[in-house]
């Protein structure tokens, strides 16, 4: 149905012309998907939107290939005739439904908008099938919630108006983007199972564009490996999964968090102990019980997973460990310290000792600070080193972390995401801390990073003898990094347990639940 | 040309050819009156506006300034020149048709005079025996008071003096009657803030009745149906605009909005100037801008200080290239022509004089200056002025001086406190007399604010010329005082003020003189003249 | 949002009270007091008028019977103006210089969103560089020179419209509407066109483009809402701006506004007059960023609720 | 690069790297240096006027009066018969101080006042912005006026009046850009670093937050050389025969019909200084934003 050859595109920038996508060739048949696999900036993302225009011209070029699509030449054709095509034979579904969805415009209206514009249907028509769509994709009530603003649907439902949207005009190819890359985990495997359901009924074909191998697992019938630009391989499912050719696919294959940690010995002396914790906030005159009467212990070189899914308050905890977010009530003692009610002065001290590190390695790192500058602020502020004395310890800092000393000059924006975590650990490890809060820290990154990312983590857990408490959505991180793992929802403790014991033993509906959702599980 | 553009357009006819067409005056009146209560009220705005709707018992011809009947259709002096009688028109009507009476007037003069009202110009009707003393609150009662109706009809004043000029005085404002019954219906008769003058309310004797008054918009009077001599009034109405902003009311005026500008901006003269039928009229005006001395601080306490800045000023060079011969040199604080009153001339424009003079004060060409400083009230013009002084001294006698320019409230307190060195002044007469300049500089004379004190001075305006018999001993006395004022310079005269407008050519009986008084009465449109340019 | 409505007003309260203190004492420390004239005021007069505006009581006695007058909706009797009250004038002026500003605002919404949204698709193309620099420029002409450039053009050389009045003659309320509204128009302009470049780039534009529909719909339908947001949030400060700073056109163009009003009290110390227009316009000031916010809450449905955000 | 190489450059930069690789990229970008060219020439010919000029800035000549641009008088005179080129080289002495030096004054404040407000939050923040509403809500001139008769006559007056004024909108604009970086992680990342409040505001969120202060800053100059003129006009700063580029644009409007040139010149100066400004202003915001191009 799709038949892409050669497909070449280049992007020119002030430091000269880069070839995004080089020689591609790829192709989609009726009733089945083909995966893209690669990491950000491989030039996956690119060669598709290059197909339907939607990348803008200049910088980006398209230098040359063909896409067939039901015997029109796709790259031939002028904008308008381009237009007709999208949104209603190709069509396609974004990564973050969150900022995909016009913000202002009812999501009636924008499910609409494909049908009026391409084929010309009145308001009430199009409403029904709307209506019928939204049904189908599994949201409930549409008759209510089609005049809904985006925001008032969870991310799940935002991608399921997202697919509907794409489907309305009954498109012969769908192109999803990550569709499921910013959802939790048991969103993810609804998301996958609707479109796998929607392939068998209405015959389309998808063209998925993915990072993880895991997520594609379980739907994809063709898949492609591309690394910079260019395909390593192809091949059908079994064929990628079970005799991987090239090593890029056997490292993504390998990335795959899988595993157990081997249980380290554990002092029983608690590091950081927490009774009764609330941290409670008002939003338009309601209380937000973001946690609610919350108490557990961290031992001294343990790593505690703390799992839940989005809004189950497990980011306000870890704040509040850190006195980030004041709490409500209850107490927090940090090496006998009361962190709550501490003074300023105090406060400063104990904050050397413990630190964070957060999800996303864009906002976390000051844009307009060096990696030196970033490194040495907490060493100057803390005295641990003179200012002629930072810079050779922000260089040990930057090799204990992984990054060439000739970055000390670079600012943020100038790594990827993957080294930015590591600027971010950096930062945090620069003040000899006893105790990290990891709040999501690998949950941005690309698989391989991520692994690499982990790796890094433990094995510094291990030099500096931290004590960590690593907070995740994705159990699969958790069960390879942890010694003991609390589950989160609403804002208490459902389950906390050993990892074996939690993993092979699940206590709660809630964590089953979570367990049986994890990606990839025909992998494993 | 813009007249011809404006014929082609043809779309909406300029509202002056419409007005003349139709007997309506649009008349620029420079700011929106305060109020039109004749006993609350100062400005010329204000006076425009009142001078339409009511009338005194004597009113001005506007060509020689003499007197004409006004509510009063005769009036006698008494041979010692104390009492005044004066003959009411019975025809003489309010605008309800209530005729005017002589009681009218002793109730109006005693609002008038009535302390709670805080009129200004009381001070017009201090001539009256007792009148003082009542405005002051000396005396409480009335009928002490030297007016007095003998009849409906017939006035009987007693002066305090022989006051040459009360019957000119009985053209102001301050003078002129208010209907009791109105006034009293709307509040407290001696309150200021009444709403008796409002278009619905108000009743009054002009040759004008109020009928439109959108504040800060227009003003609106129309001939009036019970006025006694109303077959002699031309103009079927008369529309006042407030014009504060000179260059826009010049713009109104060149597009046919106006048929009278209050002004005209300094830098547009020699453009109308130079049109054939000019519509620029300039004439003299009572009124001198002059420069206060302050004889009380170093170095204006030097008489030789003060006459060299005086005699450095070329104020025809002045008078003819800044203010392009919009205003006559001055040389004495009365302006010239007063009623036939001469001021004396006791110095000239002389550099090397000035020099001499700052010599001998200490300064020989400037050495040892200590600096001076000349306020001012904001205003292009006093710059300009100030601007051009400031050279001028420079160049004659090589000294600094520092320019002040102050907001207008500022500089009239400093003026008062006398917190200066040298200040801008300027003086327009009340009445056309010597005297309402020359009683400027009295010893404790309100507006003095030079520190100058005579008594010799003192003597010959209070004492000797109010007893002079006749007019030349008078102006004789006048002039003696006048030149001894100006030998002891506590001020700069500058110049004269003229008064400038623009007037369109179908505008008839609108003629010049020293007080700048129009007599609506006199005005006529010529229906076949169209508007200037 | 009744809610926010109320407690945003309450809070006003101790706001307007702090100006209105601020301004009673400062008007009456300034130098020059409202009767002082050219031609010296007698004592007696002085006195005479001092006692009738209660002048003549301790400030603090004033000051209490003036917020008692103010209770009462009575902002007392103008000084420069006898025989009118205070409020009088304002509801004279005020509903002049609201439709002016009224008209200006959509003079400067006309003009800044077009401008703006056209120099945005096209970013650093002559597209851009014109209309901004114009913009740049309509920033820095005051309306002083503005003013009297248009009726020499317009109204003097063109003949087309009426160089002064309100309501007059026909035409009259175009010249000072651009004038008035030139300076805003300007920013609205640079807010809009920041605006849309920020938000042309948000995925849901993407999403738009994916849906196939042309491009002007893009931008009209999908762009704008967003892109306007900064537009929509300076409104109410520009519409309070352009309320209190009609002052210089209302006096080139002869129009009998509040400015103009306001303005000749500061000259004259009218210190009601003063007093109140300044209570009056601050709490213009205080209703109209209230109503911007709540525009601007109405046209974003994610404020119009926060809930759905967390953690 | 060889580590030791790498230890002298860090040893070398310390700290102020933002502002070293500001000022690089700042003299990369061609239209921001003609800016900052054009504005330096003004600068150097305000500072040199007394020795450059061609005439006598207050040297009348009544008989000439108003003359339009000559081989004398390149580009006129005005209705004193004063050179008026000379009157434009002294008056951006005073413009271009008041300019700047009002300006710097606003901005100090402002954005110290909004970001401070904006960073703390609370009651703080209320109380502080309740100020800022009043100040905006009190009769301008009437303050005017009494800062005048409180203080007397003089420049360093009219450069806090103004300053006075400015720094409000700044404040306004610095506490919307402080409250949406206060939530941002970095911050967050300071915080728990133990940064106190100022330096966090200072090292984190001021040099994140000066984009569209800079942009306002460049609006801001113009506009205070504006309102210097009305602030002349009131009394309050300089006075003839010194003069201003305000006060010659305002007097040329008033002749404009009959002395075009007295308007032409001085606006035209005003408005090179604004783009320059503005282009500079443009240049320094891509230069501080290290980032570059939006990602």
């Amino acid at each position: 149905m799709l038949n892409v050859n050669g497909l070449t595109i280049s992007f020119t920038s002030r430091e000269g012309t880069t070839r995004a996508v080089d020689n591609v060739n790829f192709s989609v048949t009726a009733g089945s998907t083909t995966a893209i696999i690669g990491e950000s900036g491989s030039g996956k993302s690119v060669s598709c939107y290059g197909l339907l225009g939607l990348i803008p011209q200049p910088p980006g070029r398209i230098e040359s290939g063909s896409a067939l699509f039901l015997d029109t030449d796709l790259l031939r054709l002028n904008k308008h005739a381009l237009r007709q095509i999208r949104g209603r034979d190709i069509a396609m579904v974004f990564q973050d439904p969150m900022t995909c969805l016009n913000p202002y415009m009812r999501v009636g209206a924008q499910l609409m908008e494909p049908l009026r514009y391409h084929r010309g249907a009145s308001q009430s028509e199009a409403k029904r099938q709307a209506l019928d769509l939204m049904a189908e994709v599994g949201i409930r009530d549409p008759e209510i919630t089609i005049n809904y603003y985006p925001y008032q649907f969870s991310g799940g439902m935002r991608q399921r108006v997202m697919i509907a949207m794409a489907l309305i005009n009954e498109p012969s190819l769908l192109i999803a983007d990550e569709p499921t890359t910013a959802l939790d985990v048991t969103v993810q495997a609804q998301i996958l199972k609707l479109l796998s359901d929607i392939q068998l009924r209405r015959n389309i074909g998808i063209l998925m564009i993915s990072h993880d191998l895991a997520v594609v697992a379980d739907i994809a019938d063709q898949i492609i490996v591309m690394q910079e630009g260019k395909v390593v391989e192809c091949g059908d499912r079994a064929a990628i999964f079970e005799r991987p050719q090239h090593p890029y696919t056997r490292k993504l294959l390998a990335s795959i968090p899988q595993g157990q940690k081997i249980p380290s010995s554990i002092s029983s002396n608690p590091l950081v102990s927490v009774r009764n914790l609330c941290s409670w906030f008002k939003q338009d005159n309601e209380t937000v019980k973001a946690v609610n009467d919350v108490s557990f212990d961290i031992y001294r070189g343990e790593v505690l997973g703390l799992v839940g899914e989005s809004g189950s308050g497990k980011s306000t905890l870890g704040r509040s460990l850190l006195n980030l977010v004041p709490a409500t009530s209850g107490q927090i003692l940090f090496d006998g310290h009361e962190v709550i009610s501490l003074a300023a002065s105090e406060l400063k001290s104990l904050r050397r000792r413990m630190q964070i590190i957060f999800q996303d390695p864009f906002a976390s790192l000051n844009p307009r600070m060096t990696v030196y500058d970033t490194l040495a602020e907490p060493l100057l502020l803390h005295k641990l080193e003179t200012r002629s004395s930072a810079a050779g310890r922000v260089l040990e800092i930057m090799d204990e972390v992984g990054l060439a000393r000739s970055y000390v000059r670079k600012y943020p924006h100038e790594f990827s995401g993957g080294q930015r975590q590591r600027i971010a650990i950096g930062r945090a490890l620069a003040s000899r801390p006893d105790f990290i809060v990891a709040d999501e820290a690998v949950s941005a990154l690309d698989v391989t990073i991520q692994a690499q990312i982990l790796d890094l983590m433990k094995t510094l857990a291990q030099e500096y003898g931290l004590t960590m408490l690593f907070i995740s959505h994705d159990l699969a991180v958790i069960r390879q990094l942890a010694d003991r793992v609390v589950v989160l929802q609403n804002g208490e403790i459902v389950e906390q347990a050993e990892t074996t014991a939690l993993f092979e033993y699940p206590q709660q509906d809630y964590t089953r639940r979570l367990l049986e959702a994890i990606p990839g599980k025909s992998l494993l | 040309m813009i007249a011809l553009l404006l014929g082609a357009c043809g779309s909406d006819e300029p509202r002056v050819a419409q007005g003349n067409r139709q007997g309506i005056l649009h008349f620029g009146n420079g700011t929106e009156p305060q109020g039109l209560d004749p006993h609350v009220v100062t400005g010329i705005p204000e006076m425009h506006v009142i001078v339409t709707l009511f009338e005194g018992l004597v009113t001005k011809n506007p060509h020689t300034l003499e007197p004409e009947p006004g509510v009063a259709k005769r009036w006698n002096i008494s041979e010692d020149g104390l009492t005044v009688t004066f003959h009411l028109n019975d025809s003489a009507k309010w605008s309800n048709g209530d005729p005017v009476t002589a009681y009218d007037f002793v109730w109006s003069w005693q609002r008038a005079l009535s302390p709670k009202m805080g009129n200004q110009y009381a001070y017009m009707l201090y001539p009256v025996k007792n009148a003082e003393a009542f405005a002051t609150g000396e005396i409480t009662d009335f009928s002490d008071v030297g007016v007095t109706a003998t009849d409906a009809q017939t006035l009987v004043v007693t002066l305090n003096a022989p006051t040459p000029y009360f019957i000119q005085l009985m053209d102001h404002q301050s003078t002129y009657p208010v209907h009791r019954q109105t006034i009293e219906k709307f509040g407290n008769a001696f309150d200021r803030f009444t709403p008796w003058t409002r278009v619905e309310n108000i009743v009054s004797n002009g040759a004008f009745r109020l009928t439109d008054w959108k504040l800060n918009r227009r003003i609106e009077v129309t001939k009036s149906d019970t006025y006694w001599d109303r077959d002699k009034v031309a103009l079927n109405g008369v529309v006042f605009y407030p014009t504060e902003n000179i260059s826009t009311e010049e713009r109104m005026f060149r597009v046919g909005q106006l048929h009278r500008t209050e002004s005209i901006p300094l830098d547009k003269i020699p453009v109308y100037r130079a049109m054939q039928d000019s519509p620029y009229i300039n004439s003299p005006y009572l009124g001198t801008y002059y420069y206060l001395f302050n004889t009380s601080k170093p170095p204006l306490d030097n008489l030789n200080v003060r006459k060299a800045l005086s005699l450095a000023i070329d104020r025809r060079r002045l008078t003819e290239t800044v203010m392009h011969g919009s205003t006559l040199p001055a040389y004495s604080i009365t302006p010239p022509g007063t009623l036939g009153y001469e001021p004396p001339k006791v110095f000239e424009h002389d550099v090397e004089q000035a020099r001499e003079l700052l010599a001998q004060a200490g300064y020989p060409n400037g050495k040892g200056w200590p600096g001076l400083e000349l306020v001012y009230n904001t205003s292009e013009s006093h710059l300009k002025v100030a601007v051009a002084l400031q050279q001028m001294w420079k160049d004659a006698l090589n000294i600094d001086i520092t320019l002040a320019n102050e907001e207008w409230k500022v500089y009239l307190d400093t003026v008062d406190q006398m917190d200066f060195q040298m200040a801008r002044r300027g003086w327009i007469g009340d009445y056309v007399d010597p005297n309402n300049f020359l009683d400027l500089f009295l010893c404790d004379g309100g507006n003095n604010s030079t520190g100058f004190c005579d008594p010799v001075y003192d003597d010959m305006i209070l004492q000797q010329a109010p007893r002079a018999t006749t007019r030349e001993a008078r102006y004789a006395t006048f002039q003696a005082a006048e030149t001894r004022l100006m030998e002891q310079m506590p001020i700069v005269p500058i110049y004269t003020y003229t008064s400038n407008h623009l007037v369109q050519p179908g505008v008839r009986g609108m003629s010049s003189n020293v007080m700048d008084w129009i007599n609506f009465k006199y005005i006529s449109l010529d229906q076949d003249q169209g508007t200037v340019d | 949002m009744w809610r926010f409505i109320g407690s945003r007003l309450l809070q006003a309260i101790p706001v307007l009270l702090v100006v209105i203190t601020v301004t009673f004492f400062l008007v009456r420390v300034a130098p020059g007091g409202p009767f002082s004239s050219e031609k010296a005021v007698t004592p007696e007069v002085k006195a005479a008028l001092e006692a009738q505006y209660r002048l003549d009581r301790p400030v603090l006695e004033q000051y209490i019977a003036y917020l008692g007058d103010l209770i009462r909706g009575d902002l007392g009797p103008s000084f420069k103006y006898p025989g009118r009250s205070v409020n009088e004038l304002i509801a004279a002026g005020f509903p002049v210089t609201a439709e002016l500003a009224l008209y200006a605002l959509l003079v400067a919404l006309l003009i800044g969103v077009g401008a703006g949204v056209v120099a945005s698709l096209r970013p650093n193309t002559a597209q851009d560089y014109i209309p901004m620099s114009a913009a740049m420029i309509g920033i820095c002409i005051p309306s002083l020179l503005l003013g009297p450039l248009l009726i020499l053009v317009f109204g003097i050389y063109l003949d087309w419209l009426p160089v002064s009045g309100w309501g007059d003659m026909p035409g009259d309320k175009i010249l000072p509407a651009i004038t008035l509204g030139a300076v805003y128009a300007a920013y609205i302009a640079r807010l809009s066109r920041a605006g849309m470049l920020e938000v042309m780039t948000q995925d849901y534009i993407r999403t738009a483009r994916a849906k196939g529909i042309p491009e002007w719909r893009v931008v009209v339908v999908h762009g704008l809402r967003g892109g306007l947001t900064p537009v929509v949030a300076f409104l109410g400060p520009a519409f309070a701006g352009l309320l209190s700073g009609s002052f210089v056109v209302e006096t080139i163009f002869q129009v009998p506004g509040l400015g103009r009003f306001y303005v000749q009290a500061a000259f004259n110390r009218d210190y009601t007059m003063i007093l109140g227009a300044t209570v009056f316009l601050s709490s213009l000031i205080v209703v109209f960023n209230l109503l911007s916010d709540v525009l601007n809450a109405w046209m974003n449905p994610r404020l119009r609720s926060r809930a759905g955000q967390n953690t | 690069m060889s580590t030791t190489s790498i230890n002298a450059l860090v040893d070398a930069e310390q700290g102020s790297s933002l502002w070293r690789d500001a000022w690089l990229r700042l003299s990369r970008n061609r239209p921001a240096l003609a800016g900052f060219a054009v504005l330096t020439l003004f600068v150097l010919v305000a500072i040199l006027t007394p020795w450059v000029a061609p005439y006598d800035y207050a040297q009348q000549n009544l008989e000439l009066g108003a003359t339009p641009p000559s081989a004398d008088h390149w580009l006129g005179t005005d209705i004193f018969g004063r050179d008026l080129l000379t009157q434009i080289m002294y008056g951006g002495r005073i413009s271009l101080a008041v300019g700047f030096i009002a300006t710097a004054v606003a901005l100090l404040i402002g954005v110290s006042w909004g970001a401070i407000a904006g960073y703390m939050g609370g009651r703080i923040d209320a109380v502080m912005m309740r100020l800022v509403d009043i100040l905006y809500a009190l009769p301008f001139m009437i303050f005017i006026v009494l800062l005048m008769v409180v203080f007397g006559r003089n420049m360093l007056l009219l450069f806090l009046a103004i300053g006075a004024v400015e720094w409000l909108t700044m404040a306004r604009i610095m506490r919307a850009q402080v409250q949406s970086l206060r939530q941002q992680e970095f911050v967050e990342a300071a915080v728990s670093l133990g940064l106190s409040p100022l330096a966090i505001i200072w090292r984190h969120v001021i040099p994140n937050a000066l984009g569209p202060i800079i942009v306002y800053t460049t609006l801001t100059v113009p506009s205070v050389m504006l309102l210097e003129a009305f602030l002349s006009f009131l009394g309050l700063g300089v006075q003839p025969p010194e003069t201003s580029w305000g006060l010659l644009i305002s007097f040329g409007t008033e002749t404009m019909e009959e002395y075009p040139w007295l308007l032409f010149f001085p606006g035209l100066v005003l408005a090179i200084t604004l783009f320059a400004l503005n282009f500079l202003g443009d240049g320094l915001r891509d230069a501080l934003d290290v980032r570059g191009a939006k990602d």
